[in-house]
């Protein structure tokens, strides 16, 4: 499923007409006047589906940014579920024209596509259960070998964590950051680890269940995953975010900004397109 | 009755007052394990119409929405299951019939590709229909339901088609070699033999083999959920109960429609058969054979 | 009972054998059945008296020897032998009726599919031939519903409705109820009155008696001895046959 | 295929974790399913709606909802043990009811004549089962029984994704998607590793049914 | 032959009655075996012969009626009922020998398990009867490996070696192959000449003329006729049983 986002924020004002040069992936998307974009599905305040099909977060904000950018208004765009594990396929087999899905950039990655952005700087971090006062950051795991910690299969911070792990039985791991949550609330694990942001979704849903310990131990810049090379589409979403900076702001107040102790991020200096 | 007389004598007084008592007890244990069920989920609150109300109280706000959300994992768990089925079933057939009448050089490779399809995982192949056929640049996108779709489609015809022509076949070969050979000295040929006499009788026979391979495919359609996104039966449940917050309520209504969906499937199977039997038993005895093949390969 | 006989045999084995593996289960057979003859082949039991029957529609293949049937060899395969053996009826131990179709369709299957009939005349003929043996009531009833008298009957006449030259019989009488058996010999018998050429494998010595030109014994794979009926039982010439009949009739 | 060589110790170590899940289910289903089994063909009457009732259940139900309740649904419920129990539990509690299917039948196979031939001779029915019954249908148990045990194998694949972790299943899934190796050559090397155990089993199965098999 | 009787019958049924559901396939049948006594039951399909023969050892129940054998009525269950079947040997139509025990370890089977006897006694016996029943050679073969009329014999035998005080037989031949019904029945003659109590359901004439005391003939589930052999065959009082051996007799 997919869908349009309802008047969750205000909506970036859709340009009138863009002129674009011919061949170009904008000139092709703006003709077409649809965009398909890999976001999550799962995640709070950055990509979450309600029971109407509807995704909202920030994420989902910043690709209305950019698509209103290309004269795509928000109901023409279409949101697809990309869990983390295919985010690269789904770019490489264009699938969807961008991927906007708490994306950290990375060399690795970089070998298969490319990356706009960063739009955000976050953190790994951890979280625990409200009540816990054993686990204090992740070097409390390595102390305690019978601690266990949940991640989702694939992503970065799983691979990040390892380090920190007395023992590789110590990881779970899932499809979606929200099935660790559940186990974290029901006791089958006793930490969660990712990036801040969505982490901080959960907490604030938790009702006071789940907090943060520690200090964010890792850098994970979000970019947007584009087809690799395109670097006239790379320069033109950061030039887009750039000039966007009320929206920008808006976007994140409106979603991920809501949560408890989140402040209005300054947009990162963008790195070099290739 | 029939099925006891092997284990078991007629009863006398002794014996009924035996399983009299024996019922009682087992009632009794039953009805305790029940009761401590019920007990652990009240204190868990697990019957609370916060938790309830979306999928059962028409006034509940969510109501609509979720039950929308089924409404689209039904029917795209049956499409995928029935085109799976279909297909399926016709290149089973057809694997049966060639493995049948051709001669040994001809069946090594069919052999082997039973084999190979037979010792991997489902999901494994489901993998491979949804994931990998698409990094090697195998396109079904174009195809009315998309590349996951067909994708699953895919995999779930290729393991199920060599269980059907296992199934087909075993078939054709517990029919009493007569009916081949009556036909034959009626002056058919081999495949109207084929066409006309066995194979009508091999899928009689081998109906609940049959349907409950086709419980199978219907089930494994929910192996995708965790492979790729197509929104199935299953897919609906999570995303259900990530908004809900409710995974016992939620995954019990989800499984309850798959045992309802599969039980009238297994009773329609149980009907038809029930009126073949009336309009003419089958040349072999049904029973225990094909219930031998259907449990075989039912996991 | 020679005047039945115009020329050329029917049916004429030359020489044949056979093999299962080591078995050699038919061994230099000669035998020759004029039009309208009925010849019964007894035996004991594992002698090859199915084997032989069988070969003459080529249910079962030859090793050597050559078997002609109306003037024309055998074919090996295909059409030819697919026409060939619509041409020979056969009716076998066990009926096998097709179980899934009603007993009007287990007459008339052969005649569409193979003689490309219309459904109306197979039909029609069908239930004569029904009425014939005696169940033209149960044309719409499945084999099973039938016991196995009725069974053996409707299997005649599905082979009768091929219009065959030559009918064969495998022991069709050794799987019936005693009370059954009595209900097929009768339309066996009447069938041989009406001048049907028949190969017979039975261990009924009565109907042999009534009904056949001649009888066959085997043994071992081989024929024994080749008699008219009245001549074998009263006076076999091989012990083999003789000790075979004591077997076989003294209760 | 350097995606295969270059973590040959990470499929090991799948391999190993898949082989004990597949160890721990193979105890637990046959004795769960052979219990059921017994209540299905046993005389008291509850006791055979109940086991009708769990086979109709499991046989109908996927195995991945049936592992959902185990790794979501009793945590919630309040029983917590780690995800290896709950997988293993899942793929136990679904293949029993396969099990049961496969002995049932199995004891079903043996003619009724057997049986009364055993009793006419005056044999109690401790004997008949002993002696007759229960050596026959062991024959006839062992290929149905063999080949639900290899789909139990199988599906060990399924449990893999519900927390388990470091199985040959996910070990693929760790290797593709964190690491960022092709997919097809990391899924023919998991391929390689079940086809390893259900062939192996397969070939098992045979020398056993040769052993067991019986001339009729 | 009222010699053989001395005072009590051997097997005594009063007033039995069995239903199948809503089938009467017993209805109201007394009869009474003397020691001794060789009693053949005839009747057309379906009639409740086999039923009567069962409900004897009760491998089915009766749901009316009393039935006892040599004076003690029969048990209804459990290790009397174990005891008293050990005492009457059962001979099936499908011979139903224990396909995964050698020919000797069948016939030792019962007298190891239920008399207790030992390995090296039940065999010794299990031999000489195997020798009598004319299958001594094959003892260490499987049942598999033997001819329907040799498994018969192994059956027999297997009853026997219980030291039966009656033996039940249920169409013990209508499975055989002609040349091997004599086998059998010659068995049967001798064991009936050795003066043991037998009830014979089958459908040979010519054993019930040779060897039985009284023919009992059943149909629709009573007992219509009842009588020495000779005047049952040639001067049967009832139109069903006349029908019947019309039926069975005239080829
Ligand atoms: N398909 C086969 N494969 C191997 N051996 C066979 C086959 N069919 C028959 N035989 C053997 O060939 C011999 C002759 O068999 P056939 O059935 O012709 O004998 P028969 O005279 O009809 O005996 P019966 O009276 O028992 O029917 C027997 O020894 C039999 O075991
Ligand atoms: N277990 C059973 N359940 C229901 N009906 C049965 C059962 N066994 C026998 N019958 C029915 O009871 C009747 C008598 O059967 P029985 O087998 O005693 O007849 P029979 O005289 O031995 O016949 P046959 O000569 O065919 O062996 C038949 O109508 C039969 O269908
Ligand atoms: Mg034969
Ligand atoms: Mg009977």
């Amino acid at each position: 499923s997919g869908g349009e986002s309802e008047e969750a924020a205000a909506e970036p004002t859709v340009a009138e007409v863009p002129e674009f040069e011919a061949g170009t992936t904008m000139a092709e998307l703006a003709e077409q006047g649809t965009i398909t974009v890999g976001t999550k599905f799962d995640q709070p305040g950055f990509g979450l589906e309600n029971l109407e099909g509807d995704v909202e977060g920030f994420d989902v904000e910043i690709a209305k940014i950019i698509a209103a950018e290309l004269g795509i208004s928000p109901e023409k765009i279409k949101f697809v579920q990309t869990p983390s594990a295919i985010r690269e396929e789904v770019i490489e087999g264009g699938e969807v024209d961008m991927v906007v899905a708490t994306y950290t950039i990375n060399d690795k990655r970089r070998e298969r596509i490319s990356f706009a952005g960063p739009y955000y700087e976050a953190g790994q971090q951890i979280m625990v259960a409200a009540d816990n006062d054993e686990i204090t950051g992740p070097d409390s795991l390595k102390e305690n070998p019978d601690l266990t910690v949940c991640s989702v299969t694939g992503s970065t911070p799983a691979e990040q964590i390892k380090p920190y792990l007395a023992d590789p039985g110590q990881l779970t791991l899932f499809d979606e950051y929200s099935q660790c949550a559940d186990s974290l609330s029901n006791g089958q694990v006793d930490a969660v680890t990712t990036d801040n942001v969505i982490l901080l979704g959960f907490v604030s849903e938790s009702d006071g269940d789940f907090k943060l310990v520690g200090e964010q131990f890792t850098e994970e810049p979000y970019g947007v995953g584009i087809a690799k090379g395109d670097v006239a589409f790379c320069e033109f979403i950061n030039e887009t975010l750039a000039a966007n900076e009320e929206a920008y702001a808006e976007a994140w107040e409106s979603t991920a900004g809501q949560v408890e102790g989140a402040e209005t991020p300054e947009l990162p200096e963008p790195q070099p397109c290739s | 009755m029939s099925e006891q007389s092997v284990l078991y004598d007629a009863q006398g007084p002794r014996a009924r007052r035996r399983t009299r008592i024996g019922t009682v007890v087992a009632l009794v244990v039953i009805a305790a394990l029940a009761f401590l069920a019920v007990r652990r989920l009240i204190d868990r609150e697990q019957f609370s119409m916060e938790r309830w109300g979306p999928l059962i109280d028409p006034g509940n706000e969510a109501f609509d929405a979720v039950w929308r959300l089924i409404g689209t994992g039904i029917v795209n768990t049956l499409t995928a299951a029935a085109v799976a089925m279909v297909l399926s079933i016709v290149l089973g057939t057809l694997i049966a019939v060639a493995r049948l009448s051709l001669g040994r050089p001809g069946r090594i490779p069919l052999i082997g590709l039973v084999e190979l399809c037979r010792g991997l995982p489902v999901v494994v192949l489901v993998y491979f229909g949804v994931r990998v056929l698409d990094d090697v640049g195998v396109d079904l996108s174009g195809l009315p339901g998309g590349q996951v779709l067909w994708g699953l489609i895919l995999a779930l015809t290729v393991y199920n088609m060599v269980i059907f022509a296992e199934v087909v076949r075993a078939g054709v070969n517990s029919l009493p070699r007569g009916q081949r050979e009556a036909a034959l000295a009626t002056g058919m040929t081999n495949g109207q033999a084929m066409r006309l006499v066995l194979l009508p009788q091999a899928f009689r026979v081998m109906l609940p083999a049959i349907i409950s391979q086709l419980v199978v495919v219907l089930k494994d359609t929910s192996l995708v959920a965790f492979i790729a996104n197509y929104d199935e039966l299953l897919s609906q449940g999570e995303s259900i109960q990530r908004n809900l917050d409710n995974p016992i309520q939620t995954f019990f209504v989800i499984a309850l429609i798959y045992v309802a969906i599969n039980y009238t499937l297994s009773k329609l199977a149980e009907y038809i058969q029930r009126r073949q039997g009336r309009a003419g038993r089958s040349t072999v005895q049904e029973t225990d054979d094909t219930e031998l093949v259907a449990v075989r390969d039912g996991a | 009972m020679t005047s039945r006989t115009n020329g050329e045999p029917l049916v004429r084995l030359a020489g044949i054998n056979k093999w299962f593996g080591d078995l050699h289960v038919l061994q230099d057979i000669d035998l020759s059945i004029d039009r309208g003859e009925v010849v019964v082949v007894i035996g004991p039991s594992g002698s090859g008296k199915s084997t032989l029957c069988r070969t003459i529609n080529r249910l079962e293949a030859i090793d050597r020897g050559e078997i002609t049937i109306d003037g024309q060899r055998l074919p090996e395969e295909g059409k030819e032998l697919a026409r060939l053996r619509s041409d020979v009826g056969m009716v076998f131990q066990s009926f096998n009726l097709f179980a899934h179709k009603t007993i009007l369709e287990n007459v008339t299957l052969g005649p569409i599919k193979v003689r490309k009939q219309s459904k109306a005349d197979a039909e029609k003929r069908a239930r004569e031939l029904l009425d014939r043996v005696g169940v033209g009531a149960q044309a719409d009833k499945y084999p099973a519903q039938l016991s196995g008298g009725q069974q053996q009957r409707v299997a005649i006449a599905r082979a009768l409705a091929m219009d065959p030259k030559v009918m064969l019989f495998d022991e069709p009488t050794s799987a019936l109820d005693p009370e059954m058996i009595n209900e097929v010999l009768d339309v066996m018998t009447s069938l041989a009155r009406d001048g049907m050429t028949m190969i017979v494998v039975t261990h009924e010595m009565g109907f042999a008696r009534r009904a056949a030109n001649r009888v066959v014994f085997m043994d071992g794979g081989r024929v024994v001895e080749s008699a008219e009926p009245e001549t074998f039982f009263t006076n076999p010439t091989s012990d083999r046959a003789k000790d075979f009949l004591s077997k076989i009739l003294n209760h | 295929m350097e995606a295969v060589t270059e973590n040959l110790d990470a499929y090991v170590d799948g391999f190993l974790t898949s082989l004990s899940i597949i160890l721990w289910s193979l105890v637990g289903s046959l004795v769960l399913g052979l219990l059921i089994a017994a209540s299905r063909v046993s005389p008291v009457p509850p006791l055979r709606r109940f086991g009708l009732f769990w086979v109709t259940t499991f046989r109908n139900t996927p195995l991945t909802v049936v592992l959902v309740f185990c790794a979501f649904g009793l945590p919630e419920l309040g029983f917590n043990r780690s995800f290896f129990f709950f997988g293993v539990l899942g793929l136990v509690l679904y293949t029993s009811a396969f099990v049961c299917e496969a002995v049932r039948s199995g004891i079903n196979s043996v003619p009724a004549g057997q049986a009364e031939a055993a009793r006419s001779l005056g044999l109690t029915f401790s004997q008949c089962l002993g002696q007759v019954v229960l050596p026959q249908a062991l024959r006839t148990v062992v290929p149905p029984l063999g080949s639900v045990l290899i789909a139990m194998f199988k599906n060990s694949a399924v449990v893999g994704a519900f927390g388990v972790g470091g199985d040959l299943w996910s070990t693929g899934a760790t290797l593709t998607s964190a690491r960022g190796y092709e997919t097809l050559p990391v899924y023919i090397g998991v391929a390689i590793g079940y086809l390893i155990i259900t062939l192996t089993a397969g070939a098992l199965l045979q020398v056993l049914e040769r052993k067991v098999a019986i001339a009729r």
